[in-house]
């Protein structure tokens, strides 16, 4: 009973938070930025199911996310106008999940006849053709304009209506964790771990009666069932749903979001999603260079941490599940690293701002603060600051680096070391 | 150079900047500006906020609205993105801002008319008003017409009139060639010219009438040349922005297409970067707009609107090449000051059928639609007309001539606005 | 007697190149079959060509009665043939015990399922048990596959193999690069899961294949020279001259 | 006929754009395997550099000058990126450069402004060098047309006939034994990769100046490229030609003989709802769709000869 309870600890702390934080941040614009982040999180969840699980690199999910959304709206709206049957708000989002999967079903069939690059591209392929066919079939899709919708049918169940976002936050909410630990579960299912192996060596597969190809599909058909509920759910929170939806754009956001909090791990398209989102709703406001550095940190992980975030945090748990006290040694090398990167971060940004401030900064923006700190673009004083913060953080950053290696590499090797148990 | 430029801009707008900060203190009319400030048309948005700022600053300097308080423009990205508009939308009832404007993009004006219609319906008491500065499409003040969207823009249906009168009037347009972006925009543009044609243009045939994949998707627009030499046109008629004009003009012009170019869209910064004054000149590109600097009423415009002006084109290194967004603050305070008090639904209420002298003679919102009816003039790139073309501080080698003024009467349409009235 | 697997004029070309070249084989219900060859003799290709991997110029590949001449590899290997590979095969980053899991899943007929959860297929889990016991990896089975051992991948590679307790198994080269020790488990490892079954095993080591094998086929130049019980084979002149001759001199 | 034979000078002549920013990209990935997503910020950088050259010298300098540098960029780019990303394998590699085209395009941004540049046809080539059809051709459009075609017969013979040319195929079948042979491999792929963004710096720098030189010009054009190579058979020079034409060809004839499909709905005895949903299916031309054809091509290829024309491996 105890390791049932066990295991059931993170969700119940999961949905206790997810009721919990509407009372904690209470404004409108943070409902709305939690409603997102919970779409994302089944979103990137469901990406994850093609990138992490399956090995297959998608640039045009978002398809199926969008096409599920367009397609809410025009049933919503058909409600309205009684042309078809009555389905609650509530369940909406299924019809969606089931338009994805139709979709994934049919478009799967075509691109999962190949693996890795190859699959890319005709992901890429199929993401252009939607997203130009939204423009040009404009009785469906009407165009630029995207279409709306009221997501309030009258009363459902508890006298609910989502009207106000706080039920619509609800519905996502539950939406959310219904479908993490769905997809938490396929995990576990002789499909999820036949995926993997997939992901890991699909020749190999075939020896041991799999075909790869069929993995590949049923994997990218329940992917795209996740990515249509998400779709659903951005159609009833926003009322709304555009070309942007299924643009290729919308696809690498999810894949950004996926990569950078790690494809690797279960838990890291949630921290993914969470993160980016969070930082690309409120840093759009503060800095111009926002793109630039989502575009940076990715090149960065890619390069450094292809486990993401939460690959960073899953390479310590052999450590902390042998003993804790393994990870004190640790923590003097990481901070040395942590404060050169930190160092060297901030002297970058500080010289692309300004950057940006002397290229495009309009007549009515006349001082740039930087850390709280007027600095002017115009005199060599903040550049050299700045640079010299930059070259000497990268400096102390190959310093420093060894160190952390090293330090982890011992703690792993005796954490290795001891037994099982 | 570059560095004495900015350093020059510097020295002109400090002091203005820290007037501006001795005000933030005081209770200000908030105007929330939501445009794309990030993303691949920044551009555009960022260039709105800097007129915004700077008009707002001149009501301010004047002695602000509602007898001292001062306009203060809150910029909201929503990064052309849909649900980063809605989000920002509710940041917006959240810090308590009632009134908002926008105008970059269509799709984005309709999710806040939209909106705004459901949030007003549903708190009376917290209701908010959009003032639409740019986004054209006809709807908004057709069926779609709502009491707190007030557009301060003519509508395509207008704009079109506007060119297809001009085509009537024009004695070298007789075989008439239409390519419009396949979307909602381009076809309402082609429906409108449609319709207008036979009527205010009947010497002109239209020989062609096509409509391309929208938003870049064409590289290559030579076998749409290619086509017009082959149908023998004179005059394009084009909706087109963007890159789809950009390819479209330039190609014409490589290929020595002998074809004057009717357009909306010409005179915007992108534009007029990306032809070229070469190509532009070539292709005798006209544009349609509510003012441009070179035309002979410009210089009869009152003193203190030319100082401002010339203070606009010192302090930003730019022409002046949207008026309407001077009106959108003009009318925002006239109306604050007329109702005399910042409620929403008051200051609606007094935008109604409000007039006001325009740079051609008096321009009015009409009540009806909350639609403006003014003026509008057609005028054609040339090499030299007085006031060269200049964006940040670049002078493109090129200005507008006026080709001939369409006035209100002929711009006016009917409408099939039903407004709802609180 | 019926033959668990029968080669037919089997022939393989890669451009201009034939690598086999006309081979007839058969191979007994439950015997333990090697087949030797020097480097380049085509036995990688022929293993290939068995397991689907490639599908034959000509000639035709039968499993007991069924044809399973360019048939999928999958499909093959549903109808009860496994092969291990020379060169480590794993899945690198799945656990031991996920390794082998996979390699039982169809056979168990739990195939693409995806509303059962793995850690409750009885089945299955007993299955895995008792091979990563056999194998000697139990203790390991937590560590991701990539961080074994040689040695340890091999064993792993093997037992993958015979996860889904196919009839017949083709091993290639399985011990390859081992110590003498190693040798010697892997060998008394291979004589305990090919009990009852059919086995054919592609090997450089004499002593293994002369230890291991009831029968033999020499395989030079992508024909087989011979075929024999180990006495007959090391008696035969032809396969001296062909291949051990070289070897024992 | 005449008109038909018009249509497809014209596709060729796009065509050949299309190839001369394919062969950089289809030479990278012959090589390394590699498929450089960001291979259109590459010749969106020939293009902003051919610009800035050309401000301060001539196109001329620009031609030579601006491929060098944008060479240079993408060698540093894959020294110092791509190199230590290369034994996560291809996927990585792909995603890495998909994160290049972001900062690219955001540092163009940072330093050319978000609006366009006036980069022009210089003055010498614009006039017109003969007309057909009442259409005239440029002679910058048969520049064009030339640097296009030297380069495909300047690679060619490169890759077939040179020392080079056979150490980098040896490179590609057999990475170990040419390292052996004492051949530095990392260093070959990188001159390979400079070559191959240098080849996209010669498209953006003839290109740049007729397409529009604007921060977008990457994203619009990326992916037709892939569609190019993908079709022509991943890998093949000979093949991205034919794929290119084949698409400068078609979708040039389908603007030209605009084929309503509303029409063929109706041979085929399908009747659509003229104000239902589906109601822009019968409204629909070819011409209107023309861009998304070379989609459709790159799908049904890869429903029925996924190798693509003339490839020859799987990724």
């Amino acid at each position: 009973m105890s390791t049932l309870l066990g295991r059931l600890t993170p969700w119940i702390a999961g949905a206790a938070a997810l009721i919990a934080l509407p009372h904690v941040f209470t404004s409108g614009f943070a409902l709305t930025l939690m409603s997102q982040i919970g779409l994302l999180i089944v979103f990137a969840l469901a990406y994850n199911m093609l990138l992490g699980q399956g090995g297959m690199l998608s640039f045009g999910h978002a398809v199926y996310f969008g096409l599920a959304g367009y397609f809410t709206i025009h049933y919503l709206n058909f409600i309205y106008e009684e042309q078809v049957p009555y389905i609650p708000v509530t369940l909406i989002p299924l019809l969606g999940g089931l338009v994805g999967l139709f979709f994934g079903i049919l478009i799967g069939y075509v691109s999962t006849r190949r693996a890795g690059t190859t699959f890319a591209m005709i992901s890429l392929g199929f993401g252009e053709m939607v997203t130009a066919l939204t423009l040009v079939l404009v009785a469906i899709f009407n165009g630029e304009d995207g279409i709306q919708t009221d997501r309030v049918l009258g009363e459902e169940l508890f006298g609910i209506t989502y009207g106000p976002n706080i039920e619509v936050y609800y519905l996502i909410a539950g939406w959310c964790l219904v479908c993490t630990l769905a997809m938490f579960l396929l995990t576990r299912t002789p499909f999820g771990r036949i995926s993997n192996a997939v992901r890991d060596n699909p020749e190999r597969v075939e020896f041991i009666g799999y075909s790869s190809q069929r993995i590949r599909w049923l994997a990218f058909s329940l992917s795209s069932f996740f990515a249509g509920i998400a779709g659903a759910l951005h159609a009833v929170n926003i009322e709304h749903v555009g070309f942007e939806q299924v643009s290729v754009i919308q696809s690498g956001l999810v894949l950004f979001m996926v990569y950078i909090g790690g494809a690797a791990t279960f838990v890291g398209p949630i921290i993914g999603a969470t993160l980016l989102y969070f930082l690309q709703s409120t840093l759009t406001g503060v800095t111009e260079a926002w793109v630039l550095y989502l575009g940076v940190l990715f090149v960065g992980v890619i390069m450094f941490f292809p486990g993401g975030l939460a690959g960073l945090i899953s390479m310590h748990q052999p450590i902390w599940r042998a003993r804790a006290r393994l990870l004190a040694p640790l923590l003097v090398p990481y901070s040395r690293f942590l404060a050169a990167l930190i160092v060297c971060v901030l002297g970058c940004i500080g010289l692309i701002e300004m950057l940006y401030f002397r290229s495009s900064r309009l007549s009515t923006e006349t001082e740039l603060v930087i850390y709280g700190v007027e600095s002017d673009p115009f005199s060599a004083g903040p550049w050299l600051i700045f640079a010299a913060a930059a070259g000497l953080g990268a400096f102390a950053i190959r310093k420093t680096y060894p160190g952390a290696v090293s330090a982890w590499n011992t703690a792993i090797a005796d954490a290795r070391a001891r037994p099982l148990g | 150079m570059a560095v004495l430029k900015w350093l020059r801009t510097l020295g002109i707008t400090l002091p203005i900047v820290l007037a501006a900060f001795s005000a933030r203190g005081a209770d200000t009319v908030k105007l929330g500006l939501i445009e794309p400030f990030s993303g691949p048309i920044a551009a555009v948005g960022r260039d709105t906020l800097e007129i915004f700022e700077f008009f707002a600053h001149e009501v301010n300097q004047r002695g602000g609205v509602l007898g001292g308080r001062h306009i203060e423009i809150v910029p909201l990205d929503n990064a052309m993105n849909a649900e980063k508009t809605t989000q920002q939308l509710r940041k917006v009832i959240d810090d308590d801002i009632r009134f908002v404007s926008q105008g970059v993009g269509s799709n984005h004006a309709l999710n806040i008319i939209k909106f705004l219609t459901r949030h007003n319906r549903r708190n009376p008491d917290q209701a908010i008003l959009y003032l639409n500065h740019s986004a054209v499409t006809t709807s908004f003040t057709n069926e779609l017409c709502s009491f707190w969207h007030f557009r301060f823009d003519a509508n395509v249906d207008m704009k079109v009139a506007a060119l297809v009168t001009q085509i009537g009037r024009d004695p070298s347009a007789r075989k008439l060639y239409m390519l419009n972006q396949n979307y909602a925009y381009g076809q309402a543009f082609q429906a409108a010219a449609q319709r207008l044609l036979a009527e205010r243009a009947p010497d002109a045939e239209l020989v062609g009438d096509e409509l391309i994949v929208p938003f870049g998707k064409v590289l290559d627009f030579t076998p749409y040349i290619a086509k017009i030499k082959a149908s023998g046109a004179d005059t394009v008629l084009t909706g087109n922005w963007g890159p789809d004009l950009v390819r479209f003009v330039k190609a014409a012009a490589e290929a020595n297409l002998n074809v004057a170019f009717y357009t909306i869209y010409a005179g915007i910064p992108s534009s007029v970067a990306g032809i070229g004054a070469k190509d532009g000149i070539a292709t005798r590109l006209k544009q349609v707009t509510e003012m441009h600097e070179n035309d002979p009423l410009y210089d009869q415009q009152p003193a203190d609107l030319l100082d401002t002006y010339e203070r606009w084109r010192q302090q930003t290194g730019k022409s002046v090449y949207s008026e309407r967004m001077r009106w959108t603050i003009e009318y925002f305070a006239a109306a604050l000051d007329k109702a005399g008090s910042d409620d929403p639904a008051l200051v609606a209420a007094a935008m109604e059928g409000m007039a006001m002298e325009g740079p051609a003679g008096p321009m009015a919102m009409r009540a009806a639609d909350h639609q403006i009816i003014f003026p509008m003039v057609i005028s054609t790139m040339t090499e030299d007309a007085g006031r060269p073309f200049i964006y940040d501080g670049e002078d493109y080698g090129v200005a507008f001539a006026t080709d001939g003024w369409i006035m209100s009467d002929a711009i006016e349409l009917p409408t099939t606005c039903e407004m709802k009235r609180p | 007697m019926s033959s668990a697997l029968t080669l037919a004029g089997l022939r393989k070309s890669f451009g201009a190149a034939e690598i086999i070249r006309g081979v007839d084989l058969a191979v007994e219900d439950g015997e333990r079959h090697a087949i030797i060859g020097p480097n380049g003799a085509g036995k990688s290709t022929l293993y290939n060509l068995i397991s689907g991997r490639f599908p034959p110029s000509a000639g035709r590949i039968h499993l007991y009665d069924t044809d399973i001449t360019g048939k999928k590899a999958f499909d093959i290997n549903r109808l009860g043939l496994t092969r291990s590979f020379q060169v480590t095969n794993i899945f690198a980053r799945l656990s031991v015990l996920d390794n082998v899991r996979c390699g039982c899943l169809y056979a168990l007929g739990h195939r693409y399922a995806w509303w059962k959860l793995v850690g409750r297929l009885q089945d299955v889990n007993e299955q895995t048990a008792s091979i990563l016991r056999d194998i000697g990896l139990w203790e390991k089975r937590e560590l991701p596959a990539g961080l074994l051992s040689y040695a340890d991948q091999r064993a792993l590679e093997l037992g993958i193999a015979i996860a889904g307790g196919a009839n017949v198994i083709l091993l290639d080269e399985p011990t390859a690069g081992m110590s003498h020790s190693e040798v010697e488990q892997a060998v008394s490892l291979i004589r305990r899961i090919s009990e009852g079954k059919t086995l054919v095993i592609v090997e450089h080591d004499m002593g293994v294949v002369f230890d291991l094998a009831d029968r033999i086929s020499v395989l030079v130049y992508g024909e087989i020279i011979a075929t024999g019980t180990p006495g007959e084979i090391r008696a035969s002149t032809a396969v001296q001259e062909a291949y051990l001759g070289t070897g024992a001199s | 006929m005449e008109s038909i034979i018009f249509a497809m000078f014209n596709g060729v002549l796009y065509g050949m754009l299309l190839f001369l920013l394919a062969s950089g990209l289809t030479l990278i990935f012959s090589m390394m395997g590699v498929l450089n997503f960001a291979h259109a910020s590459f010749f969106m950088l020939g293009a902003y550099f051919a610009y800035q050259i050309s401000e301060g010298l001539n196109f001329w300098a620009a031609l030579f000058v601006a491929p060098v540098i944008v060479g240079l960029v993408g060698a540093g780019v894959e020294r110092w990126g791509l190199r230590p990303v290369h034994r996560y394998g291809h996927v990585a590699e792909l995603l890495f450069t998909f994160g290049v085209a972001y900062v690219i395009e955001e540092l163009v941004q940072m330093i050319w402004g978000r609006v366009p540049v006036p980069y022009e046809i210089p003055e010498l080539m614009s006039g017109a060098l003969f007309t057909w059809q009442g259409f005239d051709y440029s002679i910058y459009r048969v520049f064009m047309l030339v640097v296009s075609v030297v380069i495909f017969v300047a690679l060619f013979a490169l890759l077939t006939y040179t020392r080079i040319g056979l150490i980098i195929r040896a490179a590609v079948s057999d990475p170990v034994h040419v390292a052996t042979l004492g051949h530095d491999i990392p260093r070959i792929f990188m001159w390979t990769f400079g070559f191959g963004c240098a080849l996209a710096g010669v498209a953006g720098v003839v290109g740049g100046n007729v397409l529009g030189t604007e921060p977008a010009m990457a994203i619009q054009l990326g992916p037709i490229v892939f569609v190019v190579i993908v079709i022509g058979g991943l890998g093949s020079l000979g093949g991205a030609l034919v794929a290119a034409l084949i698409i400068g060809v078609v979708t040039r004839l389908a603007i030209f003989y605009d084929y309503g499909l509303g029409s063929l709905f109706l041979s085929l005895g399908l009747e659509i709802d003229t104000a239902g949903l589906l109601r822009d299916f019968t409204r629909i031309t070819t011409a209107q769709v023309a861009p998304v054809l070379p989609y459709l091509m790159l799908v049904l290829m890869l429903i029925f000869k996924p190798r693509g024309l003339f490839g020859t491996r799987d990724v």
